[in-house]
């Protein structure tokens, strides 16, 4: 049997073995992703700095960016796709962007939960300011 | 359907499906226990990324992100970053054709690009040290010194790694098990850029704004 | 600057008899084994054929041999505690001394958690795992003793605890501010927090191990839907080992980071907050409990089938319910808080998700059931263990859903209904299924059987020993009884706590017994040897080659057509004509190697200087750790090769000709 | 009803220990509300969980491989049917207790007040090592180690820690909370008949933890005000300094009063912990607790 009835490594680029080496695809691949991760990191640090932007939408924009461009990474640099020898890889992959999201998300809503339900009072916070800001 | 047809063509050149093909070849299998250590190591960058969410606020008085973080420095770190990234990515091409002296090339501007991202985050670090904003200070401070430095810790670890690949390299040429071994770096490096999306995104430019 | 640190003559706490007397016994013990393998010259051997291995047989093997022993310690623990609360009533203050008795507690939590149960299930998985997916070894042999030998690191460093310095007295989950330097300025937690770190270092390799073994590496046609349930279950766990570890590792660390370097993430000062600490310990802690419980539904799910002669009913089901546990076990941790004071919302939401897992867990129940109907059911020592784990664990399953109702919980929190619980489900479930895979697989393992009666006798004893020692638990906690107490006032508890004790003795006949099967069934061998391979009439690969397998576990990779293939294989082989000579070919097999051994004593003494605040020594381990892996990874030769010639006389010699 | 026999069978092991003071004996409407809970899920479920256990033992028995009358049936590994069942009978169960638990967090969320109309008492309640002090911020007076209590009447109670984590605990008035240095966790209770109640801490806080017991006197509402009138007259008072020695790490300490207490002492306490560099967080037991 030959490797192409196998599941391709991650980071592997589909290349049957049989072919020829040959990589100026190859560049243009990592280029294109270059070009894509540049612009949106420039987006981010722009929205981030920018007046011109509705300040409660910005975290949700940059979150957006930041999203896109790890999708841009995943495709690009490490050759993610959704080809079926690689089910392997992307069903890890959403098992640990589960468990990523889950672990954090999780975390935030029940700290966020338990430190509002158990702020000192509304005079605590006067002596809390008193105490602690300069 | 015709049985006659249907045993003949199993016999000839059907091809199992992918999950029973046998024992996958070793370059899928170690790049696939890589790849789930990268997935655990997220993971592990997950917690951080909670606790730092949480004590963000926790400045017990001292400084805040707002006041410290540098934009400029940070985005000559995550240039920095990207485009080893993008050098890491002609390496592996260079690999994958065995051409050895494009891969010391490519190694040498990444590895370059990576200390470089190093010497700027440690100068960070160094300034808000001397401004007296340690991890001692407050709670967001930890948080932050923890999740950052891990990140550059990491960034350490595989430009040491690439030194020591380059090290195999060199004495044992471009044997298989040192062909995994640099596909794994290759993830790992993009992996930690990943990362650094996140954090940059999370800690510097969400920390200022709004 | 002290050369070595906080590190003098007062850590030995030689004003304390009974620590002196167990750390005196332990060394003696220690000294003794050491004496007789030098003696006997087994140094050599022991080197050649198991410290270096990476056969994955027998590193299973040391894992278990490894829990065993812990189990001996584990369980002295626990005895010292009955014996305490058993007498401290009333004005009386029992033998211990609350800074004794409050490490005890710790370290038997810590030990059976860690170095108890999990060695156990990752030792079972190590042996069975590659047999029965029909391969010749785990993914990464070397790793895979590396993992080994951090684990038994991180044993080590409990044990020295023992005699060098003191144990953490914060209860096995450390929560802060209690473990902060402010609260417990000792190094009892820093023995806690670097033994934990370097094994859990070991544990998340094991982890990324398995799943590659299991998903990349199984037999030819070997497909997801033909995998024996206990792989399937192993690939569950080791998916949680890999998504809940490393979040230990780093509250682990944020909290080393508190004590090390004066950083605030859960101190009183600075801000820190102590609830994140107890949030995310949780967000490990409640994967955890089912990283021990996924192997044995696993193993029982093999161990009833083949007992009953059948075909495991609902494997479909039984996939679907493992994987279903596997992600809802991410969902529930807060339960183990509902009194922290969250909202209802909260607290509703996580109890309801934490009661979801009684559905697919009770479909495996219940499958078990259908399972056993219509089948022949062998009354065998390990399905002995079935059943009683079937009646027991459904009781600690409910009362673990009746703390999953918050209000319930606010009254039975931190109770000894709570500790009753999980010794129902631990004891009742892991041990239990611990116990039914180390009976099942021993014949694979050594080539002979466990004696039945010795078997059988261990087993009434733990099962008895454990209702009388558990049961008075519920009653006392709705009592209002809490953990942890090292004396108590009310005299109406105490004649229930001499009950426990009295079951923990019972129980410790039962582990009497096990001491004892093992000792006569190997000077009774013959009588028990298996020529066959297949002592059980079994159903999965691992029976299809000889046992004890050989280092290659199958000469020619097994060609899988259905599910338990071996089974329905044999079941046609009868009719038909013997199978065709097989046609070997060489094959290479991974070298043995000392990695995972050095690194482990590396790893033991930077521990130890770590804890003790030795900085040059220190660094020392880390740089030799350094060194040993380079040295590895620069070695020239990976494998070694077996001639088709050896292959063929093995299998010869083993009448293998059944394998398929 | 389906829940009495089990709840007949627990109370009755309870009773037979000698013991009263647990959770199922109830004596204000949290705890009992508690235990209603606790016997009803315990039905609901016990109906599944019996039957399951027998099943076990019928069908293992049966099936034993010497019974000859029994049939076998190598094959039967899947029944659709079948399955449903296995499926849907826990799903249902658990929709049963879910709901009850889902319902139950909101009704007796601690933080929910007691519907009454007594006006509430709020007692203001720190965990030191190893002891508590109760301070009672309408009447200017605190107590240590015992809790004084009208009936009938809702208690409001504020916690927080000096120190380590604790939990509040009297079992027979129900639901039990954290106490968190630099937190206030807040509890609603009411006893509904005089007498003792036992209290506790039930998190465990150190070496002291076995000792870290109260007693709450529930008395009528005129023997409370009696109470807070003789108090009033005896006694220390409570202030930053007096706090602080009481602070300090002590063990099996007898209950004893304040007369007057410090006002803003509660909040003050519940700074310390967070501030760093000041001067009250000496109050916290830090130093004192380092053995050696
Ligand atoms: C795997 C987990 C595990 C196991 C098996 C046990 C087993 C036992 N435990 Fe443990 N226990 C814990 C986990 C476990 N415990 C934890 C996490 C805590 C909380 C700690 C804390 O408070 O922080 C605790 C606390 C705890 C307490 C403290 C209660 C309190 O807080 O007041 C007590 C009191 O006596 C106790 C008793 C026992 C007893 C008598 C046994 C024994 O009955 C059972 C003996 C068990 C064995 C002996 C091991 C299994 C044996 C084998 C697998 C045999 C293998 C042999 C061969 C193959 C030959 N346990
Ligand atoms: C192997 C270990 C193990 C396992 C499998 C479980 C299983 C479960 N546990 Fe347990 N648990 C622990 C180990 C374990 N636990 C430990 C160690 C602690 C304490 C740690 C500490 O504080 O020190 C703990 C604590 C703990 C708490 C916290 C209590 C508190 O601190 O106040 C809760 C609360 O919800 C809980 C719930 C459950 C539930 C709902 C399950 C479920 O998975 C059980 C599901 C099983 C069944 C329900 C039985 C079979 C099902 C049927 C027959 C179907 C029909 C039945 C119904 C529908 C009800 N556990
Ligand atoms: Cu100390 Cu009683
Ligand atoms: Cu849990």
């Amino acid at each position: 049997m030959t490797a192409t009835h196998y599941d391709r490594a991650p980071g592997d680029r589909s290349r049957p073995a049989e072919l020829p080496r040959e990589a100026s695809s190859g560049v243009l691949v990592y280029t294109i992703g270059l070009f894509l991760a540049a612009i949106l990191t420039a987006t981010s640090f722009w929205a981030a700095n920018t007046s011109l932007l509705w300040p409660p939408g910005v975290p949700l924009g940059l979150a957006a960016l930041a999203i896109t461009q790890i999708g841009i990474h995943l495709v690009f640099f490490l050759h993610i796709t959704s080809g079926p020898d690689s089910t392997n890889n992307v069903l890890a992959l959403a098992f640990g962007v589960l468990i990523v999201a889950l672990v954090i998300a999780g975390s935030l809503w029940i700290m966020t939960n338990l430190n509002e339900n158990m702020m000192p009072s509304s005079e605590l916070m006067n002596l809390h300011a008193t105490t602690n800001r300069h | 359907m015709n049985i006659a047809v249907a045993a003949d063509h199993f016999d000839a050149e059907s091809l199992p499906r992918a999950s029973e093909a046998g024992p996958a070849p070793k370059r899928v299998v170690v790049a696939y226990g890589f790849w789930i250590f990268l997935l655990s190591d997220i993971v592990m960058f997950s917690a951080l990324f909670a606790g730092y969410a949480v004590l963000m606020h926790a400045t017990a008085g001292g400084s805040t992100g707002a006041e410290l973080f540098n934009q400029v420095s940070v985005a000559m770190e995550t240039a920095c970053l990207l485009a080893s990234s993008y050098t890491c990515g002609l390496m592996s091409l260079a690999i994958n054709s065995q051409r050895r002296h494009a891969t010391y090339l490519g190694a040498v501007f990444t590895f370059a690009l990576g200390a470089a991202f190093l010497a700027l985050e440690i100068r960070e670090f160094a300034s808000m040290v001397a401004l007296g904003a340690t991890p001692e200070r407050s709670a967001f401070l930890s948080a932050f010194f923890t999740l950052v430095g891990c990140h550059g810790l990491h960034v350490g670890i595989g430009l040491l790694w690439l030194t020591i690949m380059m090290a195999q390299l060199a004495i044992q040429g471009f044997r298989p098990i040192v062909e995994r071994r640099l596909l794994c770096f290759s993830l790992f490096w993009h992996a930690l850029d990943i990362i650094w999306v996140g954090l940059f995104t999370v800690v510097y430019l969400m920390g200022v704004s709004s | 600057m002290n050369l070595l640190g906080k590190l003098d003559w007062s850590a030995i706490p030689f004003n304390q008899p009974i620590i002196m007397g167990a750390s005196g016994f332990m060394i003696l013990g220690v000294v003794f084994v050491l004496a007789l393998i030098t003696f006997k010259g087994y140094w050599p051997y022991l080197w050649r054929e198991w410290l270096t291995s990476v056969d994955h047989k027998r590193i299973g093997v040391m894992y278990c041999v490894l829990a065993l022993v812990m189990m001996l310690r584990g369980f002295a623990d626990a005895i010292m505690m009955r014996a305490q609360q058993a007498v401290a009533a009333g004005g009386a203050h029992g033998y211990l001394p609350p800074e004794h008795f409050d490490q005890i507690f710790s370290a038997h939590g810590t030990i059976m958690i860690f170095f108890m149960a999990m060695p156990f299930m990752i030792g079972l998985m190590n042996f069975a795992v590659p047999l029965q997916l029909g391969v010749r070894d785990v993914a990464f042999p070397t790793l895979n003793s590396v993992s080994l030998w951090l684990t038994a690191s991180g044993i080590l460093l409990v044990n020295i605890s023992l005699v060098v310095g003191e144990f953490a007295k914060t209860g096995w989950v450390a929560y802060p501010p209690l473990s902060e330097l402010q609260f417990s300025p000792g190094v009892g937690v820093d023995y806690y927090l670097w033994a934990l770190q370097i094994s859990g270092i070991g544990t998340l390799m094991t982890g990324i191990n398995f799943v590659a073994t299991i998903l990349k590496m199984r037999a030819p046609g070997m497909g997801y839907m033909r995998m024996p349930v206990f792989c399937w279950t192993a690939l569950a766990t080791n998916l949680l080992i890999v998504a809940a570890f490393p979040v230990l590792t780093a509250t682990f660390a944020m909290l080393l980071l508190d004590r090390y370097l004066g950083f605030h993430f859960f101190t009183l000062a600075g801000q820190g907050n102590q609830m994140m600490y107890v949030s995310l310990f949780w967000v490990w802690g409640h994967p955890e409990v089912y990283i021990l419980v996924l192997p044995a539904f696993g193993i029982f799910s093999e161990v009833i089938s083949t007992f009953s002669g059948k075909a495991l009913f609902g494997y479909r089901s039984m996939v679907a319910a493992t994987m279903a546990i596997c992600i809802l076990s991410f969902l529930v941790w807060l339960h183990h808080f509902f009194t922290m004071g969250a909202t209802a919302d909260v607290n509703g939401f996580f109890g309801v998700m934490t009661m979801i897992i009684a559905v697919p867990t009770g479909v495996k129940v219940f499958n078990w059931l259908f399972t056993m109907y219509g089948g022949r059911v062998r009354f065998t020592v390990p399905v002995l263990w079935s059943l009683g784990f079937m009646v027991t664990f459904v009781i600690g399953g409910m009362t673990g859903v009746l703390m999953a109702v918050p209000p319930a919980d606010f009254q039975v929190h931190n109770s000894l209904f709570l500790v009753a619980h999980f010794h129902n489900v631990i004891i009742g479930g892991v041990v239990f299924g611990a116990m039914a895979g180390y009976n099942y697989w021993f014949p694979k393992a050594f080539g002979f059987r466990l004696d039945e009666r010795w078997g059988r006798a261990s087993f009434w004893c733990w099962l008895i020993g454990f209702y009388i020692a558990f049961m008075p638990l519920y009653v006392l906690g709705l009592m209002g009884m809490t953990r942890r107490m090292q004396h108590y006032d009310n005299l109406s508890w105490q004649p229930w706590l001499v009950a426990a004790a009295v079951g923990a003795l019972v129980i410790l006949a039962g582990i009497v017994c096990q001491i004892v099967q093992l000792i006569v069934s190997i000077r009774t061998r013959e009588k028990h040897r298996d020529v066959t391979g297949d002592p059980w009439n079994g159903r999965t690969l691992e029976w299809s080659t000889a046992s004890p397998p050989p280092a290659w576990n199958f000469a020619v990779l097994p060609h899988v057509t259905e599910r338990d293939s071996y089974w329905s294989r044999k079941r046609s082989a009868k009719a038909n004509a013997p199978a065709t000579p097989r046609k070997y070919e060489p094959i290479e097999m991974p070298r043995n190697s000392p990695t995972g051994f050095i690194n482990a004593f590396f790893a033991v003494v930077t521990g130890f200087a770590l804890i003790w605040h030795i900085w040059w020594m220190a660094a020392l381990g880390v740089f030799g750790a350094l060194v040993t892996i380079l040295f590895f990874t620069f070695r020239q030769q990976e494998e070694v090769e077996i001639s088709a010639e050896q292959l063929a006389q093995f299998d010869r010699a083993h009448h293998t000709e059944v394998a398929i | 009803m389906r829940y009495i026999a089990p709840a007949l069978a627990l109370t009755s092991a309870a009773t037979l220990g000698g013991c009263s003071e647990g959770v199922l004996n109830p004596q204000g409407p949290i705890a009992l509300a508690e235990r209603q809970i606790l016997f009803n899920s315990l039905g609901i479920m016990l109906a599944i969980v019996i039957p399951t256990i027998l099943a076990t033992f019928g069908v293992a028995i049966w099936f034993r491989s010497s019974n000859r009358r029994a049939v076998y049936m190598p094959d039967f590994a899947y029944s659709g049917r079948l399955e449903l069942i296995v499926w849907s009978i826990p799903a249902m169960t658990v929709l049963l207790v879910g709901g009850v638990a889902w319902v139950g967090a909101h009704d007796l969320d601690p933080r929910k007040a007691i519907t009454s109309a007594v006006k509430p008492v709020t007692v203001q309640v720190v965990s030191l090592d190893w002891k508590w002090l109760f301070i009672y911020p309408d009447q200017g007076i605190a107590s240590v180690n015992r809790l004084t209590v009208p009936v009938g009447t809702p208690i409001s109670f504020e916690l927080t820690s000096s120190g380590v984590m604790n939990s509040f605990f009297v079992p027979q008035l129900g639901t039990q909370i954290y106490t968190m240095s630099g937190m206030v966790t807040h509890v609603q209770l009411q006893a509904d008949h005089p007498g003792t109640y036992p209290g506790l801490s039930a998190q465990f806080s150190g070496d002291g933890f076995a000792d870290m017991r109260f007693s709450v006197d529930a008395v009528p509402a005129d023997e409370f005000a009696g109470w807070v009138t003789a108090t009033r007259s005896t006694g220390p008072t409570l202030d930053a300094r007096t706090y602080a020695d009481l602070a300090k790490p002590s063990e099996r300490v007898s209950p004893f009063t304040y007369r007057a207490v410090a006002s803003d002492l509660f909040n003050r306490i519940v700074m310390s912990g967070t501030t760093p560099d000041e001067t009250s967080q000496s109050t916290c037991s830090q130093s004192q607790r380092a053995e050696q």
